[in-house]
């Protein structure tokens, strides 16, 4: 048995990090944050040319062809770096709706163009409160002409594709939208994570392309977030790790009443209780990205596993690391709270827990 | 057991209701009671001369520092009628904000260690809005450890010169005097080296800079000392006495009674109704959870009201509030954002789920779960105080202040 | 405002805990518990001699007539003594469903003799796993003539009366029951708290008298278990003061690493955090007593509140007191394990926390 | 990544299943299958004796103390084959009970300590069952401050005599042997003045007395020793040497990887199927949490495995598993009761819902809280030894054993 990466994977890792290290200090994700741009572009180009995030697309669409397991090491780096990136809206879910489900035609447009990040696509679901359900889309394509509202869309400012759902005779089905398209406009929307900026998308008669069978929209949206889910799963221990390392660092280096606060219990005891959270988390994302590399009908049992626990050690490490830092953790300056707010835009972006546990739950059941 | 006022507090509660009926800024009421978290901003007026104004109004009636004797600006109320009081000035309270931190811990201390001619001076100045006070304590070094500051005072005559920095002081932009504690002797342990003073805050090297917070406002600030003078008159207590000094404050810090904090929850159950989420028994399952919390916690406040209608002091179930509400806020929050699915990553109050009213929770609790005394804190002053257990080990208590460890934060 | 007792009131109590501590040490509780007996005759005797549990039944059907706040702070003696008697049964259920809804006859004959403790009454609603509804009950009445199985039924084994919940025409009614009848046959069942037995009592064609309206009897049982709801909360917050004042007592007394063990902070936290929740439930119970002493239209919000918050504090003050007694806290000598029992036996008996949680946002609901 | 076998490993498991499906007590299986925690009771047959026959089959062919030298009784197998044959042997693993303290604890420490003729006497009569080996190390005044031990070691020419008392002791009764700390000067600092011992438990003067827990099982002892003499030939270690001895032993314990501990998990999903739950939203939420974190657990031992089969030893990531399994199991048991209604208060296996399953998961997880380091003391470890925090703060150390505060609970 090995439930883990092998040596060659975990250098390839070292690898990207040492490229995140170098190549997205925090400086470049505080510069994202405070021009209100959508995510750095110079960092987009060199994570593509590198090929890190097209590590699951096959050669032939011009992607690295690594493989998942590959792909989920560089999502723990993405998360550890809180690097500003649209790896969730154009690797982890575009690109792969366009592999699951498109045309040989659609695959040959827009993947090689997605992989190279020429292309930044991403999925737009969302127009109200709640998590994604049929009766919440009143999007509507009629004579192949999309007119609805959207938001919030990740990285829907700057993407240039677009999936959409919306509603049609046979139900809900998902379209390509090219966002250059006559009748589309846009503008951002403020966003609990600014290096995780959100759009709000109006369509106004806007030409699509069917993605995939019609109707199935929402089947779709499920099956790619499974695989998704991993990812992002990937990305949340990434980030509550770099969250409990900065706790422990702060604790060791702190003193209060003559000693470091690290060694008080209440301070040891707290950050015990995120690295057990971690742990589980971490554990049941590596079943998880078994899952996803071997297309394992335990697949949905797994992401669902993997997201629940590590949207909940995300949330934790990242608030009591704040809480460790006293003060100075909850200002603009430290960094703390970057962490704080991606954890809450992973926890949000793929459907929030309450969907989640209900997934779980079912694929339990109909696993047993 | 009752709800009612005895006649006594009947009489009174009509007497403030009719003088707010007659006095208050009622063109103000809307604004304010939409008024959220943290600094007060209003559309139709300038927030601090609104503020001025309603504290001169409120101090001509002897309204503005209830309890306080009327020769020094205040009312010579009861300590129930001014939890009366308080109710009745329900939303007009949101205007006090700037007098908060002087009304109950600055001019309590100068009433307890300031000398007559000094009170007469100042208190009914500060009551009626006329001087904002802030709280020069703490440091980047000395948060929790509050007696480990390192601001020096210097003795040079008939003055002392002050240099160092203080951090986390609310309101200190717009303050006229700030209550400040020094170290004037660090040969000695580390409670026996402080000394108090109240600072001029227009003083030469006296620089202000304000703290942005993770929510993006800014509460707080750093006050940064060089070479500022106070003459020895503005000493309060003795030299190496400031410890005792400071404890006077620290105990009007934890003496506000009559309302709860606020939690969320209220606002969660109207989230749920609009979202048609009353049926689903994970919303049940939580919301009822998050009730008893808040519910308990305001009964917990009526309580303590009611110890005071009968002449009493609160026990020490009042303690437990902020403990309380600071991690239910930030529960509440998450959950909220849970329900509101993707549509919780989207802040702007013009298109987010309730104007976004749970986003800034999210970004406003973790603040509330450390300021005024962290959880840790707390939990540690519940144990040793309410239940007697013992103190934690204090390895620096009798060492001289110059040799206490203080790792690499402190350089 | 007066949220609190009044000074009569206090010293009422304070002669109940004295009356308690002298006739009812553990030992009486260990006794029973050894014996196998379903409570201590001797104690239940005297207590109802002294009048404390009839503290609400109107002096003209032989109570106290003292009134429910009264009650309420005997209901904490109780359970700070764990005392071993049917009081939920016997008083907080069966006499108030016959003073709320009985005839008057019914009212004379019985309450008197429930009142004097000659009479011990009980409730028997359950007949399966699940909190009470109408598809679980399947006893049966026709003719007059109750026929099925109820258990578990708290203190079946003694009780003289029963009121039973069975089906009929009209739908779930109310029947009294003479235990004593032919066709009623009852064996114990072994309990989760062996100081309030349980037992389960066959039916065959047994002679019963309607209580309450036909078809109503489930509405009674949900408005006679708001009412119980309160006093068990106050036995909640009796029972989890003695174990939090236990553990801080050990904590004290209980040196390791050369100091008390209360002195570290993972033990003062604990403590605390059950102080929190203590104070919590215990103003909600406050509140619950003045919606039950004045018959307040907020009773059900204030019965549901109550007993969330009761349950939660006796469960978490009755495993943190076994935590801090470390090994001894789960031998058989100490008395931990009793509060622990008695926790979960208070958390079940009225129906547990999930139904209640149903009641409180149902109540919350129809209250804004 | 793969949940495969390499090719040694899964001719290894061969060799295993043959051998077991040859040699397995089978009769035995459907009773130890459902066999619960705590005590092995079994109808047909003697448990003890059953569990000796097994151990003695075992050892003739090399199974029963796999990675042990062949010269003391082992099998000299690797981590990874260890594990494996843990896995096929499965439920008959359950008659090892008697023997887990002697195999884990005491045989190591044997092995460390004993001269290579103890060694070869006492060691192929440990792995076969012949002899059971208890742990005599807690003490009333001594739990997670283990170092903290009275029980008192006096010499006597060639013989040391004992006097003291010793608590939660497994197996004590059935014992043979015992691996025995005792304080030798309480004149020292308490680490130092420590002594090891092993101990025939059949001398005069050894008393053992079960401990009645509160669910009314006893898998513990209490041992009390008066006058006890003892050869300084079974002595371990030098004189005052025994905490470095302890820690030999301690490590042991915490070396257990393969299975992860149960956590009630399934059996909810059980509950919750039988009783149609599966659709209540409330249900659903607690479910999925718990079933997050049991299979968090499941997969975390299956990484120390992977790194077994790698060759390397595991990380500190096996150490979360007792401290999340044991309040798991707790909270698993307050929700299941918490659906089973009024009739979760039935206790009885015969009439309970589950048979009395969660009943008795609710009375046990308490003391799995507890045993073999406490929740707190496994917090501790965490901080320290994975996290890298300091330790706490010994008031302790180096006083001399006698003058160390021991407070009323010592008495």
């Amino acid at each position: 048995m090995q439930l883990d990466f092998s040596e060659e994977q975990r250098a390839l890792q070292a690898d990207v990090r040492r490229f995140f290290e170098r190549a997205c200090p925090i400086s470049t994700v505080r510069k994202v944050i405070d021009s209100g741009d959508s995510h750095d572009p110079v960092l987009w180009k060199q994570v593509s040319e590198q090929g890190f995030l097209a590590a699951a697309i096959p050669e032939a669409f011009g992607g690295a062809g690594a493989g998942y397991l590959e792909l989920c090491l560089v999502a723990e780096e993405v998360g550890r770096a809180l690097a500003p990136l649209p790896a969730v809206s154009s690797l982890y879910q575009a690109a792969e709706l366009i592999l699951m489900t498109g045309s040989d035609a659609q695959k040959r447009t827009w993947l090689p163009r997605i992989a190279s990040g020429d292309v930044i696509a991403t999925v737009a679901v969302a127009e109200a409160a709640g998590n994604v359900a049929a009766d919440l889309i009143s999007a509507q394509v009629s004579g192949g002409k999309l007119t609805g509202r959207k938001w919030p869309v990740s990285d829907g400012l700057v993407a240039d594709l677009a999936i959409v759902a919306a509603r049609c005779d046979q139900g809900i089905s998902l379209y390509l939208v090219d966002l250059a398209s006559a009748g589309v406009s846009r503008r951002a929307v403020k966003s609990i994570d600014p290096s995780r900026p959100q759009a709000e998308i109006l369509f106004d008669g806007v030409a699509v392309e069917l993605l995939g069978a019609a109707g199935e929209g929402l089947g779709l949206i499920d099956a790619v977030r499974d695989r998704a889910a991993i990812l992002v799963a990937f990305e949340q221990i990434g980030g509550a790790q770099a969250a409990l390392d900065m706790a422990r660092d702060y604790a060791l280096g702190r003193y209060a009443f003559g000693r470091p606060i690290g060694g008080f219990q209440a301070i040891k005891h707290m950050l015990a209780d995120m690295y057990v959270s971690l742990e589980l988390a971490r554990s049941n994302s590596y079943y998880g990205a078994w899952a996803l590399a071997t297309n394992a009908p335990q697949l949905p049992l797994a992401a669902a596993t993997a997201r629940v626990s590590a949207i909940e050690a995300y949330k934790l490490c990242s608030s009591n690391n704040i809480q460790t830092h006293g003060g100075m953790g909850f200002t603009w300056e430290f960094d703390c709270h970057l962490h704080y707010r991606r954890a809450r835009y992973l926890a949000s972006v793929l459907g929030t827990s309450p969907l989640w546990e209900r997934k779980l739950v079912a694929a339990y059941r109909s696993a047993a | 057991m009752n709800f009612d006022d005895t006649p006594e507090e009947a009489a009174f509660r009509a007497r403030a209701r009719a003088w707010i009926a007659d006095n208050a800024p009622h063109a103000l009421k809307p604004e304010l009671e939409v008024a959220g978290f943290g600094h007060l901003h209003l559309q139709s007026t300038d927030a601090l001369a609104a503020s001025k104004a309603w504290q001169k109004k409120k101090a001509g009636a002897g309204w503005a520092a209830p309890r306080w004797p009327k020769i020094y600006g205040g009312g010579e109320v009861s300590p129930i009628e001014q939890v009366i009081w308080g109710q009745e000035e329900g939303v007009y309270a949101k205007l006090a904000g700037p007098f908060v931190i002087g009304l109950g811990m600055c001019g309590p201390t100068v009433m307890h260690w300031a000398s007559e001619e000094q009170k007469r001076s100042l208190l009914p100045r500060l009551a009626a809005g006329e001087d904002i006070w802030c709280q020069l304590f703490s440091e980047p070094v000395a948060g929790s450890d509050l007696a480990g500051i390192r601001t020096r005072a210097e003795r040079d005559g008939d003055e002392w010169v002050i240099n160092g920095q203080k951090i986390w002081t609310s309101g200190a932009l717009d303050a006229d005097w700030g209550l400040l504690i020094t170290r004037t002797d660090p040969g000695v342990a580390k409670h026996r080296g402080l000394t108090m003073f109240f600072l001029d805050m227009k003083s030469p090297g006296v620089e202000v800079r304000p703290i942005r917070q993770m929510n993006q406002e800014s509460s707080f600030n750093e006050v940064y000392f060089t070479d500022v003078r106070i003459p020895d008159a503005q000493r309060l207590g003795a030299v190496g006495e400031g410890w005792s000094v400071a404890l006077t404050t620290l105990m009007n810090e934890r003496q506000s009674i009559g309302g709860s904090m606020p939690t969320g929850v209220p606002e969660l159950f109207d989230l749920c109704r609009d979202m048609d989420l009353l049926d689903d028994g994970a919303v049940i399952a939580r919301l009822a959870k998050f009730a008893a919390r808040s519910s308990g916690l305001r009964y917990t406040a009526f309580r303590s009201i009611s110890a005071l209608s009968r002449g009493e002091q609160p026990g020490p179930e009042n303690s437990i509030g902020k403990l309380v509400a600071g991690s239910l806020m930030q529960e509440v929050a998450q959950f909220a954002l849970d329900l509101e699915g993707e549509a919780g990553l989207v802040e702007d109050p013009l298109l987010a789920v309730h104007q976004g009213r749970f986003q800034a929770m999210l970004l406003r609790s973790p603040a509330t779960r450390i300021e005024g005394g962290s959880d840790e804190i707390l939990r540690n002053i519940i144990a040793e105080r309410v239940l007697g257990l013992p103190a934690d080990i204090r390895v620096d208590k009798d060492l001289p202040f110059k040799e206490i460890p203080s790792g690499a934060a402190a350089r």
